[in-house]
């Protein structure tokens, strides 16, 4: 029973570590290609699973269909944001931390609007894959799970592909190293922020959708979603790609060990405190390698 | 050396190695006190590594570096300044949204005592020891001719203004022994000549300053001794002309086959 | 920090200033505003101690509910079990609170920007849930319930006539003494770290103890306000110490203004009175409340608190315009 | 850029003025009217229960009104939302009490809220009723304007537990509790009325309101051998371990309380529920006419059937219109005592009788079964009102 239960958790913990690595890189890629901290990036996830609960559900359009057309309404939505919050930000040359409370405040006006849309209720969304489990030995893997895996994996990648080898995302890392060179070198810096906002407002859509089936739609699940994918980002090392999706896996696998092994009330807690140490020792994120300043 | 007194400043066959890059290689030089030290050579010989290592920003990897003869290897920066070693930066970095007068208090920091309950309770001593740091602060602005603009935040400033400042702060912690990186860089002629003017009085006043400059001219004028680094290494050392003229110093600058121009004026 | 000298004498402003916070309570009959009026001034001491932190030196925090939940929770607990007085309760809470603010700094000196407000989230979410989980100790979720009045020299503090004056004399005390900091050669250090934490160090500023205390100050600010929070609302329970709270705190420093002292109170009593304001639009409350944050984030880059030096270019250029136009008229004359 | 913030100022002063000036219009000052507060969630984490209350209290002032079943008193509720925080709660509780002067209030259902309100209403002399919160501190204070509509909780803990070991004959049990006030005070009760039994408790699990995967918490359950899992917390995480306890192949039986008793248990449940007992004060298929008429009105009127947060508001309306109609006058000192011995009412959820304490003793406990898609009433819980 023993090394059987290790195994378990692990299994348990990847799903949920691939939705919080969805978010995390959310805002990561913000971070890096405009420097500031998006905090609406949870609510991003709320809108994707609300309007493919929308179509899907209620309009009764297939998955995948459903899938094509919430990726790109909230992608505009994260475009909006970028638009109306970071372009006259960036005009009144604030500092950072306004960034911070203007999302801020798109966030609570998105989680309100839902609840004056679709109402305080949780909704049921059905999961395209079934839930039959599919048994190897004792161990049961979920469908809606592997479906997670796949899906989420398969945006990691098409994510890398986009930012190593198309042209915006060439644009998009030369505009992290540095804004000025990049806006010298005749880069839109502006469009790559939106690019930026949008990209990763489709990726927070993709994970609500994901994750709805299993944990239904609520008006204000953004909320904790959005903190753990900050978490998981600043853990893998804040605007460091591969570095969100690991710092993802990684709070799902402790989140799954530490409320199976120790205690559940306590899991965040414990949770917080591994991450806190983490920072301890690598200040500048696990994948990160951390830049001394000289002068 | 002529003054037969100690040395203010000794760096002893000092190297430091970036990976595979030889930063510095057993450079040994002795700073007297009272004299103005010149350190040139072109860009990426090592001078800007060599401040950061006398400071402590960086740890050399050998070598030792005595601060009127007591070892400075593991005494973190912050507590280098109270036994008289202060400096500028290369690129200035004032503090922008504070005013002049307050850029140059900070550096009296280490020299007036943190009396929290007597500044809560508003009483004396902490009034008095304020009142000590802005005179100090002031001859310190004087001295560099920068009073008037006292109450100016740093960022309204101009460029020569701001590294006169940041020489004002520097002096502000009342050191023994400056290092200044690249005082003149953004200079017009004229501040020049004011900046001329204030190391030679620091001079008079028994200071020792330790300069990195691109401007020969400047260098030569107002220097005693010249150290001149080329990748890391000690190449010359000696009075303005006996460097001058020394041949590895010219192939350093201008390139091989150049040595046509020596001994020309 | 603009210090700007006011024309009318300061003794007579201040004194003038001080008679009418006196009487407030007496203006104010309706006990709903003089309830709300002491949430503010709880809330004030709060985001006073996190301008410190997060306008002066700096750092960051979105913890704050943290401290104030120590600081509550610690007294009442202090008050409740021990029997000992709220003053010597609070003084403890204070230090224990500050005590946490320490410990917290330590791993947080090699961290900043958004690192450093994940270990602060990291403490806040850890507080409350050992609030809610240790349910011998501090009753679980329902959380404590009588917490003891806190009494001076025999007389009760009940009402919020009482309150009113408790919790204003401490804020003025908090205010008094933050400002005699903030322009004292600490304040100048902590500003001189948040511009420039390098050369800071390099002036001989020992930049890591500075950052300690700044965290520690703004933790007692936060307990003292936590202990005096808790005798004023009779309960204590880990509801009101969530994450939104110390959101909540960051938001009224910054839209506030969190590079002065006096930004903390026009950012508390902003939002405090907007929120409550705002409820006869009943279920679009929040929305509004969410445009108004992001409007005034956008449009105010230094808070409200930093409206000071664009309403005197105002007058400047209101004053300008008149002595402009006044000399060209002057001008005009003399040549015809 | 200027212009857009002289806007936003302008924009921002008229939304405080508009503020200012309807505040003292809300006092209308006809003769007979009945001002009735309601304190809840209807934004944050408990929205859903919020509005349910709101619904229940307007529905009940409607119907009262049209009836004229108080006399010639008006019901005019006035609703407030306090997100679930508890400084919130007290801030709109004295809201009511000074502002728009409520002679009585219907508040608060997270316990949190109850308390902090309870001490404002103390304070200035109202009484209060809650028909949400089941913290057991609320009634044990001492506090006499405090009245407790919501089901008794530990009656449903006793009904569940003799049933789990006379009817089912289970030996090994665990309990799955919220980490919130309800939850925890029901992990209490639950544990007691165990070992009174003397029904073994294999493992006492919690859950932080708002978690998503309960997988390792059951495995550990599997392990010890569960027979039966009781669960304790609103409707969305007691459906979603019922889910993963189907998924993980753990066919135990599954309890739970009036807090998860609503439709949208079993809709977001599915089959994964179906035999699941629960405790509740009223059943939408009961063949009560009292019942029947309010839960068709509700659908009617709302689209959906009713949950048991907006069946206790409703009740409370009722329970204050009858004493109001009793005495009437709205003085606060007189409408507590008049509430305090309500008697011979016959409501949706029982026929009210207040103790001492302020708790409501006539509460029918009823226990039933998910079948399909409703609950099943199975039998109406034997249980000896002790206190």
């Amino acid at each position: 029973m023993k090394g059987w239960d290790i195994l378990y958790y692990l299994v348990n913990g990847l799903p949920i570590g691939a939705i919080y690595a969805l978010v995390a890189l959310g805002y990561s890629l913000i971070y890096a290609s405009a420097g500031v901290l998006n905090w609406s990036q949870g609510d991003m996830v709320m809108l994707g699973a609300f309007i493919g609960y929308n179509l899907h559900c209620l309009l009764g359009l297939n998955f995948i269909l459903a899938l094509l057309i919430t990726t790109p309404a909230v992608a505009c939505i994260g475009m909006l944001v970028e638009r109306i919050v970071l372009r006259s930000l960036r005009k009144r040359s604030s500092p950072p931390v306004n960034v911070v409370i203007g999302t801020l405040g798109v966030a609570i006006i998105c989680r309100n609007l839902a609840l004056a849309i679709w109402g305080p209720d949780a909704q049921l969304f059905r999961s395209p894959v079934g839930s039959v489990p599919v048994e190897i030995g004792t161990l049961r893997l979920f469908p809606q799970d592997i479906f997670i895996l796949i899906l989420g994996i398969a945006l990691m990648i098409l994510l890398q592909y986009f930012l190593k080898y198309t042209r915006e995302g060439k644009a998009l890392r030369a505009v992290a190293q540095d804004r000025m060179a990049a806006s010298l070198m005749g880069i839109d810096v502006g469009k790559s922020d939106t690019l930026a906002f949008a990209a990763s407002a489709a990726m927070g859509a993709v994970a609500g959708i994901l994750i709805a089936p299993l944990f239904f739609v609520t008006f204000n699940m953004g909320a904790g979603i959005g903190l753990k994918g900050f978490v998981a980002a600043v853990v893998g090392g804040l605007g460091n790609i591969p570095g969100a999706i690991g710092g993802g896996f990684f709070l799902g696998l402790i989140e799954s060990f530490a409320s199976g092994k120790i205690s559940s009330g306590y899991r965040d807690a414990i949770a917080f405190t591994v991450l806190i140490l983490i920072l301890w020792l690598k200040p500048a994120g696990l994948f990160s390698k951390i830049t001394k300043e000289t002068v | 050396m002529d003054h037969g007194e100690q040395p203010i400043l000794e760096l002893r066959n000092i190297s430091k190695r970036f990976g595979g890059l030889k930063a510095l290689e057993e450079i040994n030089i002795s700073i007297e006190t009272g004299t103005v030290h010149g350190i040139i050579g072109p860009n990426g010989a090592g001078k800007s590594t060599l401040f950061n290592v006398i400071t402590g920003l960086l740890r050399p990897n050998s070598g030792e570096i005595l601060l009127k003869g007591n070892p400075l290897s593991h005494i973190p920066p912050h507590r280098r300044i109270p036994l008289g070693l202060a400096r500028t930066f290369q690129n200035i970095r004032l503090f922008k949204n504070m005013t002049v007068e307050d850029n140059v208090l900070v550096g009296q920091h280490v020299h007036t005592p943190t009396l929290i309950l007597s500044i809560i309770c508003g009483t004396r001593p902490a009034i008095e020891w304020e009142n000590k740091a802005k005179e100090s602060a002031n001859t310190c602005l004087r001295r560099v001719g920068l009073e008037s603009m006292k109450s100016q935040f740093a960022r309204n400033l101009s460029y020569g203004e701001q590294k006169l400042v940041e020489f004002a702060r520097a002096l502000a912690t009342e050191p023994e022994l400056i290092l200044l990186d690249e005082p003149a860089a953004g200079m017009n002629a004229e501040e020049k000549a004011g900046l001329l003017k204030i190391i030679s009085k620091l001079r008079d006043d028994r200071y020792t300053v330790v300069l990195i400059e691109h401007d020969m001219r400047l260098v030569m004028e107002i220097c005693d001794q010249i150290t001149v680094l080329n990748h890391g290494k000690k190449i010359a050392e000696g009075e303005p002309q006996i460097v001058r003229n020394h041949p590895d110093v010219i192939t350093a600058y201008l390139g091989k086959g150049s040595n046509a121009y020596a001994g020309t004026r | 920090m603009e210090r700007y000298k006011s024309s009318i004498p300061t003794c007579l402003y201040k004194l003038g200033f001080i008679a009418v916070i006196l009487c407030v309570p007496y203006i104010i009959r309706n006990l709903y505003y003089l309830h709300l009026i002491n949430l503010i001034g709880i809330y004030c001491l709060v985001v006073i101690g996190l301008n410190i932190l997060t306008g002066y030196t700096g750092q960051i925090s979105m913890g704050q509910a943290g401290f104030f939940a120590v600081g509550a929770y610690t007294s009442a607990l202090l008050m409740m079990k021990l029997g000992l007085s709220f003053w010597v309760a609070t003084l403890i809470a204070a230090v224990v609170a500050a005590v946490l603010g320490i410990i917290i700094a330590i791993p947080a000196l090699r961290l900043t920007g958004p690192y450093l407000v994940m270990a602060t989230v990291g403490f806040g979410e850890i507080i409350r849930l050992i609030l809610v989980n240790w349910v011998p100790v501090t009753r679980g979720a329902a959380g404590l319930t009588a917490i003891p009045a806190p009494s001076l020299f025999g007389f009760r503090i009940i009402s919020e006539k009482s309150f009113f004056y408790l919790i204003y004399i401490v804020v003025a005390l908090g205010i008094l003494i933050a400002v005699r900091i903030s322009n004292s050669k600490i304040g100048r250090t902590f500003i001189a770290i948040r511009e420039d934490e390098l050369a800071a160090k390099s002036m001989g500023v020992p930049t890591n103890t500075y950052k300690v205390s700044a965290f520690a100050i703004s933790a007692i600010y936060a307990g003292i306000a936590g202990s005096m929070f808790g005798c004023f609302s009779g309960v204590a329970s880990p509801d009101a110490f969530t994450f939104n709270d110390s959101v909540g705190f960051l938001c009224m420093s910054i839209i506030g203004g969190s590079r002065s002292i006096y930004g903390a109170f026009i950012g508390s009593v902003t939002l405090t009175f907007v929120s409550e304001l705002l409820r006869f639009m009943q279920l679009y409350r929040l929305i509004i409340y969410g445009a108004i944050l992001l409007l005034t984030a956008i449009l105010m880059p230094q808070g409200l608190s930093g409206m000071g030096p664009v309403f005197r270019k105002f007058s400047h250029r209101w004053k300008g315009k008149r002595r402009l136009h006044g000399n060209i008229q002057h001008s005009q004359r003399k040549e015809r | 850029m200027d212009r857009v913030r002289k806007l936003f100022l302008l924009l921002f002063s008229l939304v405080i003025g508009i503020a200012l000036i309807s505040v003292p219009y809300s006092g209308s000052a006809a003769n007979k009217v009945l001002k009735i507060g309601s304190v809840a969630p209807e934004t944050g984490d408990s929205a859903d229960l919020g509005q349910a209350q709101r619904r229940g209290i307007q529905m009940a002032c409607d119907e009262i009104n049209e009836q004229g079943w108080a006399g010639d008193w008006k019901l005019e509720p006035h609703f407030e939302d306090d997100e679930g925080n508890p400084t919130k709660a007290a801030s709109v509780t004295n809201k009511l009490i000074q502002e728009t002067k409520v002679p009585v209030i219907i508040g608060a259902i997270n316990s949190s809220c109850t308390l902090a309100a309870m001490v404002h209403t103390e304070r200035a002399g109202i009484p209060q009723i809650t028909s949400g919160s089941t913290g057991a501190s609320i009634t044990a204070q001492g506090n006499k304007w405090i009245f407790r509509t919501a089901v008794n909780d530990s009656h449903q803990a006793i009904a569940l537990i003799d049933y789990a070991i006379n009817r089912l004959n289970l030996k090994k049990v665990s309990t799955f509790t919220a980490a919130d006030d309800y939850g925890q005070s029901g992990a209490v009760l639950l544990k007691a009325a165990a070992d009174k039994a003397g029904l073994e408790v294999v493992v006492e699990a919690t859950y932080n309101t708002g978690d998503k995967d309960f997988k390792p918490q059951l495995l550990l359950m599997k392990e010890r051998g569960t027979e039966a899992i009781f669960m304790w917390g609103i409707y969305v995480e007691p459906a979603l371990i019922g889910n993963q306890a189907r998924l993980l192949g753990m066919d135990c039986q599954l309890f739970a309380a009036s807090g998860s008793a609503s439709h949208k248990l079993i809709e977001l449940g599915g089959e994964a529920l179906q035999g699941m007992i629960l405790t509740q004060s009223f059943l939408p298929e009961s063949d009560i006419p009292r019942v029947k008429s309010f839960i068709d009105n509700y659908n009617k009127r709302f689209g959906e059937d009713p949950i048991p947060h907006a069946a206790q508001p409703y009740d409370s309306v009722y329970i204050i219109a009858d004493a109001v109609r009793r005495i009437d006058t709205t003085d606060p000192v007189k409408l507590r005592d008049a509430i305090a011995n309500t008697s011979g009412l016959e409501l949706v959820t029982g026929s009210p009788r207040f103790a001492a304490n302020g708790d409501d003793v006539g509460k029918r406990v009823l226990i039933t079964e998910i079948r399909g898609d409703a609950f099943r009433l199975v039998e109406i819980a034997a249980v000896e009102l002790s206190d």
